[in-house]
């Protein structure tokens, strides 16, 4: 096992139930109707997130997809400012314009969640450029589905990043499903095998398991630290929800979700490992979980009480100057 | 005869045709859904439902699911309609045109043109375009003055149920690339749609209404919203002829001018961004072709130059809304030189 | 000041620029060329030239050779204009925007907004654009238009050297993306050239002719033709103004605008395909804004709604050309309601 | 060696020579002025066209590149029709309106040349699935440069081909360059790799070799015949002109297209195996020869002479209808 300090871990878990109640918190809070638009929940999924994130620092930069409340939450963005961002505030993180879907902190390295299937992809390609020439030692980290990685722009990156010989840090996060359509099914071959075949490390991770994405995301980090290149890791993990809020999931197994939320909790491993291991008391990670459920209840409470964009928002922030 | 949503009726127009001709395919995302997956076959019937029961009638050889790689799957359905199938291919939101775009333009649209004539592309790309769903600025644009920039590509924006079946199985029918816009905020209207398969040519013009004072131009869902300010205004004796040009590629420009020679006034309703949209092709038409019979300045309604916002009171200023074609009405209507 | 061509200008702009802020960077399929390969470094410079000369001044780390990837170096370029660089990427022709259209206008044109008005993307997209070069319908396409209807992109199309150097570092200085069009059949063209830099700003039109008769909006290669159409004119009596917006997203509504109500009389020439194009947008513009001043219908000079043609023979008939405008001007000059 | 029978050997012969003598034509004629806009020659790479091409039939499409006046002759183009196309005349294969990166003859199963990268490999898979739905037992053959190959689209084609088991074979003719861009630097990985990674088989040829080519080519033809999907064919060869007409090849070594020439060239080592093995008589090659001069002298002044297009040209062809 992993040599963390108890910060370290603590930070995990925080961050890890932060973006479970977070996201349990939405699926109830839209099926209201107070939420508009589409929302794609990331429960399920947090040791992914996390393990990759908790690698990186400030002037590192992530790129997200549409799924991206846990890249985000991760990555360091105001839960407070996302939840009002998600209810289309004028205080949240992007001023209410952008939605779940492109809920961005550029100050944090979070270059945005994408309505776009491998739209990020390019982009960390230009922030691992940025890092490269600029000497600021960062990494970026795309964050893709199982479905954008057979999308063309993705595939390129693998391509550029492996020729500019750039720090970046491809995540495939493969939750078994591209909306209804099995990942089986839409991809031809393997995503390690993809990786080798372009000239760079993969690396099959369970992603159910924060101990192994922490570790193998520690691994790609650093060789790309080095200036060793880009590396890819192909994480196997499963969604709680549908593939949007509103999805009744006629495509899965009867049972499916619930064996998932049973036997392949992330949040449940991890509480296991670090109890058993006594590397943390059950105690403390109770007084977490209550601590967080506090801060996603005032999350939650601050943005239904805060005011809509005013009128004149619309016509701002299209240019810097024009 | 039967009330049918926009919905169904496009749905009915592919279920008809793909009866009718064996070479009619469809494809796309989720199209039928649960590819490869432990669950119920055609789990949703495209994201919005609209391709729903088609795989249990034709089967998958004939109802495709693809992976998320819409240059390949757009560009195999040109590829397939230059040798013998007539693909309907599902380009799930126009917005995502700006991967697979080449396909389209540089290669369907022009093969007919770059090959002197050889061959036709009976390829119809279904698309979803507009504002109003709080889908934010990647899931709401408009797009197709984009597309009917294109020589080589035809444009069919139904306004209505009854519009879009028939102008589906037009598109079907035609020999020509179509990009098929359908509203999303419009599938669940409903209006009486015949049960049999019927056709709506391209390049004619409808007559939502009539009357003599100003002529509106509405595209797309604007339509509606024409036909309202048509009928409210009507009541406060200003008549309206409100054109729904059904196809904006082939443009039917005889209607408009015919309506502007009549009414000398011409207000121009496009849910699509201000700068080089059909607002302006068809004010330009119209200033050119018709000033002399033009009494007062030709106004255009539009949405301003912005992307679509997410929060629903912004994308509720956003949208072109009754109230602002009626100001526009009545403005030309009042106007005196 | 001495006389440079267009291709000079340019690359004059880029490598004062890059001298200046060392945040500057240059990519592009092979702006440097021989990447790899055993012959000379900087074998091309680009494909026709525009880049040489920048890698052996600043070096591979700044000015870099791309694989055939456009989606992911106009991304990488999006993404790095985001998080600290000023990227200039070629595009090699305008007609590949097919494949990378996306990180254009849905990524890098559209971070501003969506989120809330964070960050900037000082990004500039250098493309080759337009007719006469014989190289057919998928190389030499305008397509400006298309990235004029989108909001949240600068359009900026020099006429001539000394516009393209001004333009081009203002463009690098700017904190919007920029999309920046080169007409390939310019760039031998010459003019007197400042040697120092100096910027133009986006958004104010140049004035290349006065007169009180007609007033000729052109853009790009077709300001050229308006002026020597101009100077053929004034001999026989008809005093156009020329006006050349030099960016049409900002546009300078205000020059056109306050020109026609001078002149009374319109003639836009675009080489951009006739639907939804900048003759559109234009004509639009001073139909709903300067109506009152117009004394003759407007009148578009643009190519036919047809793909650009192969034959030398047909691609010269395709071009807008100094008769078509002649004939136009002298239209609407002599048009009496 | 394969066991090819003598017409077929004739026919290889007569295709790959008569490419030469059209590209060898088409670059002295260029260098005159008569022939406008871009002109990209395929010398050097003829028994990949020709190797691949013989193994279709006319209801097999193919679709080509940039570089496709050889692949056009290997399909069975008309050379006058190709030669007064490239020259813009109005009996050219295109009514003169497509030029030398645009000639199609789609009753010969040739989809066209295409001017963009990547352009090619996501029609033939529409190809193919036409000819999967109708029956018609083809196949459909994509041709890439090693440039191509990293295009978005390209990789995309390799999944979709794959997830929906199409009768494609993609051929990948690395002739060591795109522009001035080495291979050796732009693709990352294999080509082979790329295809084993997306589910298909990739095998190396030499594109020097038409018997090689011929018997990889077979392999994935009846392969792609018999309902087993895809395949990719790793062809590597060199081109004996510049990118296109004009470049002055600055970026490539000393010697090096002449070293090509003299051991390398594909129309040298047919003759030396077909003589030395006794399969075909040396009269006889050169009894081609001159016929195939012959014949491409003939369609240079049939192109000189040729009508342009007509005015009214200009407009049609735009529409079936409009
Ligand atoms: C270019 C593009 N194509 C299609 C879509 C519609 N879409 C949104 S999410 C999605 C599925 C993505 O699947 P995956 O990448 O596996 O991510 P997951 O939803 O499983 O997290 C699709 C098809 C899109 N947003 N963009
Ligand atoms: C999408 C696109 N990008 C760039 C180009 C410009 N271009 C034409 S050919 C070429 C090189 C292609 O190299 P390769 O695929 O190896 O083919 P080769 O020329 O060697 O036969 C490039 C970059 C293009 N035509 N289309
Ligand atoms: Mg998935
Ligand atoms: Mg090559």
């Amino acid at each position: 096992m992993l040599q963390l300090n108890r910060d370290t871990l603590v930070e995990a878990f925080t961050l890890m139930k932060t973006i479970r109640d977070f996201e349990d918190r939405v699926h109830t809070e839209f099926a209201t109707g107070a939420i508009p638009g589409f929302v794609h929940l990331y429960a399920g999924e947090e040791a992914s997130a996390v393990g990759v994130c908790l690698n990186l620092n400030d002037s590192d930069y992530i790129a997200s997809t549409h799924r991206g409340h846990g890249h985000c939450i991760a990555k360091g963005c105001d839960v407070d400012g996302m939840m009002k961002e998600i209810y289309g505030r004028r205080d949240g993180l992007c001023g209410g314009k952008g939605g779940s879907m492109h809920i961005a902190d550029l100050a944090k390295g979070m270059m945005g969640a994408n309505g776009i299937v491998g739209g990020g992809p390019p982009l960390v390609c230009g922030a691992a450029l940025s890092a490269k020439t600029l000497g600021t030692g960062g990494v970026a980290v795309a964050f893709v589905g199982d479905g954008g990685s057979n999308q063309g722009t993705t595939l390129e990156s693998y391509n550029l990043a492996k020729v500019w010989n750039l720090p970046v840090i491809f995540v495939v996060e493969d939750n078994g499903y591209a909306e209804t359509t099995a990942s089986a099914w839409a991809v031809g071959g393997s995503q390690t095998k993809r990786a080798e075949a372009f000239g760079m490390p993969g690396r099959e991770v369970d992603g159910h398991d924060f101990f192994d994405v922490y570790e193998a995301a520690q691994e790609a980090v650093e060789r790309a630290r080095a200036g060793d290149g880009p590396s890819l890791l192909h994480v196997r993990l499963g969604r709680h929800y549908g593939h949007f809020e509103g999805d009744a999931m006629a495509y899965r197994a009867e049972g499916e979700v619930e064996a998932l939320r049973r036997d392949k909790d992330c949040l449940k491993a991890f509480r296991t490992r670090v109890t058993e291991t006594g590397l943390l008391e059950p105690e403390q990670l109770d007084q977490i979980e209550r601590e967080v459920g506090a801060r996603i209840d005032a999350a939650v409470a601050g943005a239904i009480g805060a005011a809509a964009p005013a009128a004149e928002d619309l016509l701002t922030d299209v240019y810097a100057s024009y | 005869m039967s009330k049918k949503s926009y919905r169904q009726a496009i749905n009915e127009a592919l279920a008809q045709e793909m009866r009718r001709d064996p070479t009619v395919i469809v494809m796309g995302e989720d199209n039928v859904g649960g590819m490869g997956a432990p669950g119920e076959d055609d789990a949703w019937g495209g994201v919005l439902g609209v391709t729903k029961g088609l795989m249990p009638e034709f089967g998958r050889a004939r109802v495709l699911d693809t992976p998320i790689t819409e240059s390949a799957f757009i560009g195999a359905a040109a590829g397939a309609a230059a040798t013998g199938l007539r693909p309907v291919a599902e380009l799930m939101f126009v917005d995502f045109m700006g991967v697979c775009f080449d396909q389209i333009y540089n290669q369907a649209g022009k093969f007919r043109y770059m090959f002197g004539g050889q061959g036709t592309t009976p390829l119809v790309i279904r698309t979803m375009y507009g504002a109003g769903f709080r889908a934010a600025s990647q899931h709401s644009q408009c797009l197709y003055p984009v597309f009917t920039h294109i020589p080589g590509l035809k444009v069919v924006i139904p306004s209505s149920p009854y519009e879009a079946k028939g102008l589906m199985i037009q598109s079907i029918r035609d020999d020509d690339p179509v990009i098929f816009f359908e509203h999303k905020v419009m599938y669940d209207d409903e209006e009486e749609v015949p049960d049999e398969p019927y056709t709506i040519p391209f390049g004619e013009a409808n007559l939502t209404r009539e009357g003599g004072d100003v002529t509106v131009v509405a595209i797309g869902r604007m339509v509606q919203f024409a036909n309202q300010v048509a009928d409210k205004l009507e009541k406060d004796g200003i008549g309206c002829t409100v054109i729904d040009p059904r196809t904006t590629s082939p443009l039917d420009t005889d209607s408009i001018l015919e309506s502007v020679a009549e009414t000398g006034r011409l207000v121009v309703v496009d849910e699509a961004s201000p700068r080089c949209n059909m607002a302006t092709d068809i004010s330009a038409l119209v200033s050119q072709e018709a000033f002399s019979a033009l009494k007062a300045p030709i106004r255009m309604v539009t949405p301003p130059h912005t992307p679509v916002p997410f929060a629903p009171e912004l994308e509720d200023l956003y949208i072109p809304g009754p109230d602002q074609i009626e100001a526009a009405v009545r403005a030309v209507a009042g106007y005196r030189a």
